[in-house]
């Protein structure tokens, strides 16, 4: 049984109406809102499950939807909805993921007044995700896109009497959409080249070999292909959801949200959308790689800006002391491998990572949302420690979860997923520094994630809360042992000798050969960073929280500037924050000063005009008036005394002028 | 068809109310309130007839009423309704009942104040019908008689001057205006709209004029309709008016007298001078593009919410122009650009309606906000309001999101459509303009999170529970800010022969 | 002698009384009388030149008269009110009585 | 021409008299027979619809005004006083002086003869000039009109301060 393709708007409508339900019942009622929002997402799934199913009978086939949203002049806006492996895979993914966090949210929440409210931004947030996940066009997927990021925004803002949950669902908010107007103005300039934004239409979509030869054809600016251009275009909105360098600085802030919502942003859906978005529009980003005269290919970017986010974001988790930053800066870095593995051509690889870290990174986050819940809101791992014993289940998966992470060989999701990233990079043409540098951060990963397991689980209790943790309940350990099992099994859908999931997604897929050297330097690497990560921190538990890092001590100035984020947020405060203050008060200043002036002065001048008239009429004018004036009284003087007031006496000068006037005329000749 | 005079009653209805009033001195504040309410909703019920019997495949005039008025003169009772016109219309529908409902919960009288706003309410749907432009004009200039008094009568602080600003300067423009209709009068013999157009389709009008003449009389309407709009940097009358305004007058001024303006560019600047508006478009078009960003950017830094909300009408109606004048600036050229026209106008006439409702709804929440903060409407005087009012923050959040152009709600398709035509007509004015977006997410959520989040402090303390008739209105506009967000086809459906025409004409 | 002409010099003559009458007598009510005498002789003579001008079709004669009929009414309406307002002032109408205007 | 001749004698003779007269009420009377001389030669030239208007406004409406003016200002005692002699006989001398220009002047200036048939101007055509041509001087007019009723009426009747003045 396989879901029709025009019942897929059911799988977003379900989780979107529940959310509205939801916002509709009363506050009094929080278990209804949390049971609403889970049977439709339930609901949800099941249906993803029946459109995967039948999207993987025929791979190649793409199932398409298309119906008219609005008329526009003699055409239509057009939108559609698009059944095809990718989409319904990630939908299935974030529907099974969003399941479990909301499950998990049942207890991480359960002493909240607003849980309702909490359940009704869930939901949308997942009506709006798997939306996006099934669009078959951009506009669609832009639409559901914004959604999400209102979404997020309600969710990091969730606890908005807090100052600082406030700023961060601000920063997120316009942080992404920094790079939503990339997008925006990418999916204008595709409309404007193509007349569409169907992905795929029979042809005529914008995906199709006939608009991308005409894309890719066309140059513009700079020596670019049109291509080029919007598929960088479509980039910056993937960066700024995706939290890739330039724009990550929204991500680490985002924790400022419940636990859950971390989960939700970081592990499975939200960061995913810009993966996501970047393996859908592949072929158009991929569209230049035969032009050899374009000064840069779009994927050479997208694999550059990767590889710099999986090292930064690596580097600067080193440093973190707060567990859920610890793991943002983590999910910076995967997500740069992700885009690493996009730019280098293996946009399988990246999804397979994406569905590997979505499962993996989702456990992480939930059980540090474990941890913090069973330590009273203890985030600070200096003062944690020593909860091996006292949660042995969260002590357990948070371990499968860093071992998948950290790429633990063959058992562990992460590893072959992440495998399949550095075959891809090793096999890149163009250049072989993002290979080298992903090794580093593979390195990188193993250290800090050692580190964080021992600082918080080894040792010694160092503050109270970690001294009365308790266990947290079934309704948060079970999806813990889910996601756990999950994030083991994954990884054996792509290994070299089998790879499934490379080869459903794009049938298009050919396994390279020759990956044993590869791997042997990359678990050696992993056993480096583990090694010394246990060294430092595992073999001498921190013994109070004060103490000094083992990091800080060796390179004291690299520490810092590690911790500090390496001073992403002052550099954009001091700058674009600046400039921003800067031309708003220019902009009032001009207002007020320049176009008020501007009035003001032609008011002056009708006064100035006035005083000059003024002072002339007195001075100049009014002397000789006056002079004239006394004359003129005089003879007014003699001259009223011929008026008698008598009318008789008027009406005979009248007669008598008469007569003289026509005498003058009649005798004089006046003509 | 019907054979009513649909829009003779269409403006008479509330003219009528208003007189009503006028003659009952004695009335109470809520006999007042309920006469003005009923009239004010006859818009809506006479709205709903004509859209019923609203052909929208016909490109011309429908409805029409035409009456010799002034021989010697030439002067006609004419009017009509196209699918502009009806957009405005029904806009002027919603935001009517709302703007009477806002003053509902406020102290003092209330009877002088429904009479004017129904006046108002009359005068802008006269300016909406009319076809004839001693008849327009008269609407247009009528509609600044009550809205001097509301400001200076009811207004908050600074009202004398802003009123006494706003009436200068929009007649100002006016004047302008009127002294550029005697000069065509002079030269055509005609006061009606649709043989001007037609004289200026033909060029008949620059040739009776003559080249300088032409020009003038252009530069004089193009101020005239600029002040009103308000095209930047002509807009400084508009934040302090705005500002002191009482709420439902500042709803009826964004929401309803703003589109005049607009109507006014596109019933008479565009079709009247068309070579003329052309030449002159790509420096209005970034003066356009001006407002958009500068306008934002100047919202930022306001502190009063009334007027960063003020600020960000001068953005909003910054994109309507700017699609405007891309499409002048487009006939004829080189591009075959038809089908950027086309979503430019269509996302104009949505942008109308949508920023119509949107802004109002905006100042409606800053009014109640005012009433219950005894007459501040500081960003400081707020703070964790979504706290103690969730109900209320949930209608202005609606709202805000709608402003910022989130998708599912109205704001967004207008732009959307815009920016498509203003990309495909003049890629570099859309891509100036992209800053204005962001700074109005910027300006935007910073008044959300300085009002509605963090802790709970000043006025949101105890903030008293949204009164039936504010809820009525708020519910209102929100409706009206998720359907066409959703639905856009509903009011694209009644312009899109029209919007077809129009960017036909270029391509010609 | 053309019949313009005579229609002339029966206007003058009219003119004539008219003028006569108001130099002569002092009843305010006959002056006015006068005066309208006048007047109804300057109509005369431009429906005169109409009947026997240039161009009659144009009918400015008769246009003009027309005017000149409302304007002498409006006139003899405001002076009759004056000459009752004048009676009220010095109870008689004898107009060498009124003598207020003198400079 | 003599239906001229006989119009004009009639009129000039009815207002001769009437100026003569010493009771008002008769010159007012015989003033009205003189107007409807002026109305008759109005109807001899051709312009039908000034005679009308003739008739109506000095015949119908000044004449009543003139009459109630008469009776309102009637001396409460016997009738009017007597002319001052004085003037009289330097009056004549000087209308008759005017007279004698005008008709010399009259006689003298080379008129054109005129086409002699009546000129077919009709009220429909009369109509057609008011309200194209000179509407603004119909509306002034009105405004006049209009004004001199009020003007008249404030003078008539603006009794109280003016009489305890």
């Amino acid at each position: 049984m396989h879901l029709p393709v025009q019942l897929t708007w059911l799988i977003p409508a379900l989780p979107a109406v529940a959310a509205a339900v939801i916002a509709a019942v009363p506050a009094r009622r929080p278990g209804l809102g949390a049971g609403l929002a889970l049977a439709a997402l339930a609901g949800s799934l099941i249906l993803a499950l029946l459109a995967l199913a039948g999207a993987l009978a025929d791979p190649a086939a793409r199932l398409i939807h298309t119906f008219t949203w609005f008329d526009l002049g003699h055409g239509a806006i057009r939108l559609g909805w698009l059944l095809d492996p990718l989409g319904t895979l990630l939908a299935v993914m974030v529907a099974t993921v969003g399941l479990l966090i909301f499950t998990f949210s049942l207890g991480y929440l359960r002493d909240d007044p607003r849980a309702k409210q909490f359940f009704c931004f869930l939901s949308l947030f997942a009506g709006a995700m798997l939306g996006l996940l099934l669009a078959n066009s951009l506009l669609l997927l832009f639409l559901c896109w914004e959604l999400v990021g209102l979404a997020s925004y309600l969710l990091i803002g969730f606890w908005f009497q807090r100052p600082a949950a406030a700023r961060a669902a601000r920063k997120a908010f316009i942080t992404t959409r920094i790079g939503d107007l990339g997008l925006l103005l990418g999916l204008v300039w595709l409309q404007d080249a193509t007349g569409t934004l169907l992905l795929f239409d029979g042809g005529r979509g914008v995906l199709e070999t006939e608009a991308l030869g005409a894309l890719a054809g066309a140059s513009t600016v700079g020596g670019l292909a049109v291509s080029t251009a919007i598929g960088l275009l479509l980039f910056c909105g993937a960066a700024g959801k995706s939290g890739q360098v330039p724009l990550h600085v929204w991500l680490p802030d985002a924790m400022e949200g419940p636990t859950p919502v971390s989960a939700l942003i970081h592990a499975a859906p939200m960061v995913a959308a810009g993966v996501f978005l970047v393996a859908r529009v592949y072929p158009l980003l991929a569209a230049d790689l035969a032009l050899a005269s374009v000064p840069v290919h779009a994927l050479t970017v997208v694999a550059t800006v990767g590889a710099i986010t999986a090292l930064f974001g690596a580097a600067v988790a080193v440093a973190q002391d707060d567990i859920k930053r610890v793991l943002a800066f983590s999910t910076v870095s995967q997500l740069g491998y992700m885009m690493l593995a996009a730019g280098t051509g293996a946009w399988t690889a990246a999804i397979f990572h994406l569905l590997t870290h979505a499962c993996f990174q989702a456990l992480l986050f939930l059980s540090a949302g474990s941890v913090i819940h069973a330590t009273h809101h203890e985030q600070d791992i200096r003062r944690l420690g020593g909860l091996r014993r006292r949660l042995p289940v969260t002590c357990a998966t948070f371990t499968i979860g860093m071992m998948a992470l950290a790429g633990v060989p063959f058992l562990f999701s992460g590893f072959w997923s992440k495998e399949a990233i550095l075959h891809a990079a090793h096999g890149w043409s163009v250049s072989a520094l993002p290979f080298h540098v992903a090794l580093a951060a593979v390195a990188l990963t193993a250290f800090y994630m050692t580190r964080l397991l021992a600082e918080v689980f080894a040792g010694a209790p160092r503050g109270h809360g970690a001294e009365t943790a308790h266990e947290s309940p079934a309704v948060m350990t079970i999806p813990l042992v889910l996601l756990a099992a999950a994030s083991i099994g994954l990884g054996f859908l792509g290994t070299p000798w089998w790879p499934w999931l490379q080869s459903t997604l794009d049938p298009a897929f050919q396994p390279e050969p020759g990956g044993a050297g590869l791997m042997a330097v990359s678990i050696a690497l992993v056993a480096a960073g583990i090694l010394a990560g246990w060294s430092r921190y595992g073999r001498l538990p921190r013994t109070s929280p004060e103490a000094a890092d083992p990091l800080a001590r060796i390179v004291p100035r690299l520490h810092r500037a590690l911790a500090a984020r390496l001073g992403c947020d002052e550099l954009y405060a001091a700058t674009f924050g600046r400039l921003c203050t800067a031309l708003a008060a220019a902009t009032t200043a001009l207002d007020r000063s320049v176009w008020d002036g501007c009035i003001r002065l032609l008011a002056q001048l009708g006064a100035y005009t006035g005083l000059v008239s003024r002072e002339t009429d007195e001075d100049v004018l009014n002397s000789g008036f006056n002079a004239a004036g006394d004359g003129l009284r005089a003879g007014g003087r003699a001259y009223s005394r011929t008026q008698t007031g008598d009318a008789h006496g008027y009406v005979w000068m009248l007669a008598a002028g008469f007569v003289l006037v026509t005498l003058a005329v009649l005798l004089g000749g006046v003509r | 068809m019907n054979s009513w005079p649909l829009l003779s009653l269409l403006v008479l209805a509330p003219w009528s109310g208003a007189v009503l009033l006028g003659l009952r001195p004695g009335l109470g504040d809520r006999a007042s309130r309920w006469l003005g309410l009923a009239f004010s909703l006859s818009t809506a019920a006479l709205g709903a007839v004509l859209l019923t019997d609203f052909d929208p495949t016909r490109i011309g005039l429908q409805f029409v009423e035409r009456h010799a008025w002034i021989r010697s003169l030439k002067v006609h009772y004419h009017l009509g309704l196209d699918g502009l016109s009806l957009v405005l219309v029904l806009l002027t529908a919603a935001v009517a009942p709302a703007a009477q409902l806002a003053g509902w919960g406020r102290a003092g009288p209330t009877r002088v104040p429904n009479l004017l706003l129904l006046f108002l309410q009359g005068a802008a749907l006269g300016v909406f019908v009319a076809q004839d432009f001693v008849l327009w004009f008269t609407c247009w200039e009528l509609s600044l008689v009550p809205a001097y008094f509301l400001i200076r009568l009811w207004g908050g602080p600074g009202a004398t001057r802003a009123a006494y600003q706003f009436v200068v300067y929009t007649i100002g423009g006016s004047a302008f205006l009127l002294a550029g209709f005697a000069a065509l009068f002079a030269v055509t013999g005609t006061f009606d709209f649709a043989q001007l157009a037609q004289l200026g389709r033909d060029g008949a009008l620059a040739a009776q004029l003559g080249p300088w003449g032409v020009r003038v009389v252009f530069a004089g309407v193009l101020l005239g309709l600029a002040v009103k709009v308000p095209l930047w940097p002509f807009h400084t009358w508009l934040p302090p008016a705005y500002a002191a305004a009482p709420t439902g007058t500042v709803m009826l001024l964004t929401g309803v007298l703003s589109k005049m303006g607009m109507y006014g560019f596109l019933r008479l600047l565009w079709p009247l001078f068309p070579a003329q508006l052309q030449a002159a478009a790509p420096a209005l078009l970034a003066l356009a593009v001006a407002g958009i960003v500068l306008g934002a950017w100047a919202a930022l830094r306001q502190e009063d919410l009334r007027r960063m909300l003020a600020y960000s009408s001068i953005n909003h109606l910054g994109y309507c122009l700017a699609a405007l004048f891309a499409v002048a600036a487009a006939a004829g050229g080189e591009r075959p650009a038809a089908e950027a026209a086309t979503a430019a106008l269509a996302g104009l006439v949505l942008q109308l309606f949508n920023h119509g409702v949107t802004a109002a709804a905006l100042f409606l929440c800053a009014g109640i906000l005012e009433a219950r903060a005894g007459g501040r409407s500081g960003l400081g005087d707020f703070g964790g309001l979504r706290a103690t009012a969730p109900a209320f923050a949930a209608f202005a959040g609606v709202a805000f999101f709608a402003s910022l152009g989130l998708p599912g709600l109205s704001g967004f398709v207008g732009e959307f459509l815009v920016f498509r035509g203003l990309f495909g007509l003049h890629p570099a004015a859309a891509v100036l303009a992209l800053p204005g977006l962001l700074a109005t997410a910027q300006f935007l959520l910073t008044a959300w999170r300085r009002v509605f989040h963090g802790p709970v402090q000043g006025a949101a303390a105890d903030f008293a529970p949204l009164t039936a008739a504010e809820k009525t209105a708020l519910a209102l506009l929100t409706g009206l800010m998720v359907l066409p967000g959703v639905a856009p086809g509903l009011l694209t459906s009644l312009t899109n022969p029209l919007v077809t025409a129009w960017a036909g004409h270029l391509t010609r | 002698m053309s019949p313009l002409q005579a229609c002339l010099l029966f206007s003058s003559a009219l003119f004539s009384l008219g003028l006569i009458a108001v130099l002569v007598r002092s009843n305010a009510i006959l002056v006015l009388l006068g005066v309208e005498l006048m007047l109804n002789a300057a109509n005369l003579n431009f429906i005169a030149f109409w009947r026997y001008g240039p161009a009659p079709a144009e009918g400015h004669g008769v246009v003009f008269v027309v005017f000149a009929l409302a304007v002498a009414a409006a006139e003899a309406a405001v002076g009759l009110a004056l000459v009752i307002a004048l009676h009220r002032h010095q109870r008689n109408v004898r107009l060498g009585e009124a003598r207020r205007l003198r400079g | 021409m003599t239906a001229l001749a006989a119009i004009a004698l009639l009129t000039l003779a009815a207002a001769a008299i009437a100026l003569a007269l010493r009771d008002l009420i008769h010159s007012a009377l015989l003033l009205i027979a003189s107007w409807v001389g002026i109305a008759a030669f109005y109807l001899w030239a051709g312009a039908e619809f000034v005679a009308f208007a003739q008739v109506l406004i000095y015949v119908g409406a000044i004449s009543m005004v003139v009459l109630f003016a008469v009776l309102l200002t009637r001396p409460p005692t016997g009738p009017a006083t007597r002319e001052p002699s004085g003037r009289a006989v330097p009056g004549f001398l000087a209308g008759g002086a005017v007279l004698g220009l005008l008709a010399g002047a009259v006689l003298s200036s080379p008129l054109p003869a005129g086409t002699g048939a009546a000129p077919a101007f009709g009220v429909r055509e009369l109509g057609l000039k008011l309200l194209g041509p000179h509407a603004g001087a119909l509306l002034a007019t009105a405004a006049l009109l209009t004004v001199a009723l009020l003007g008249a009426v404030v003078l008539a009747a603006a009794r109280g301060k003016e009489d305890a003045s």
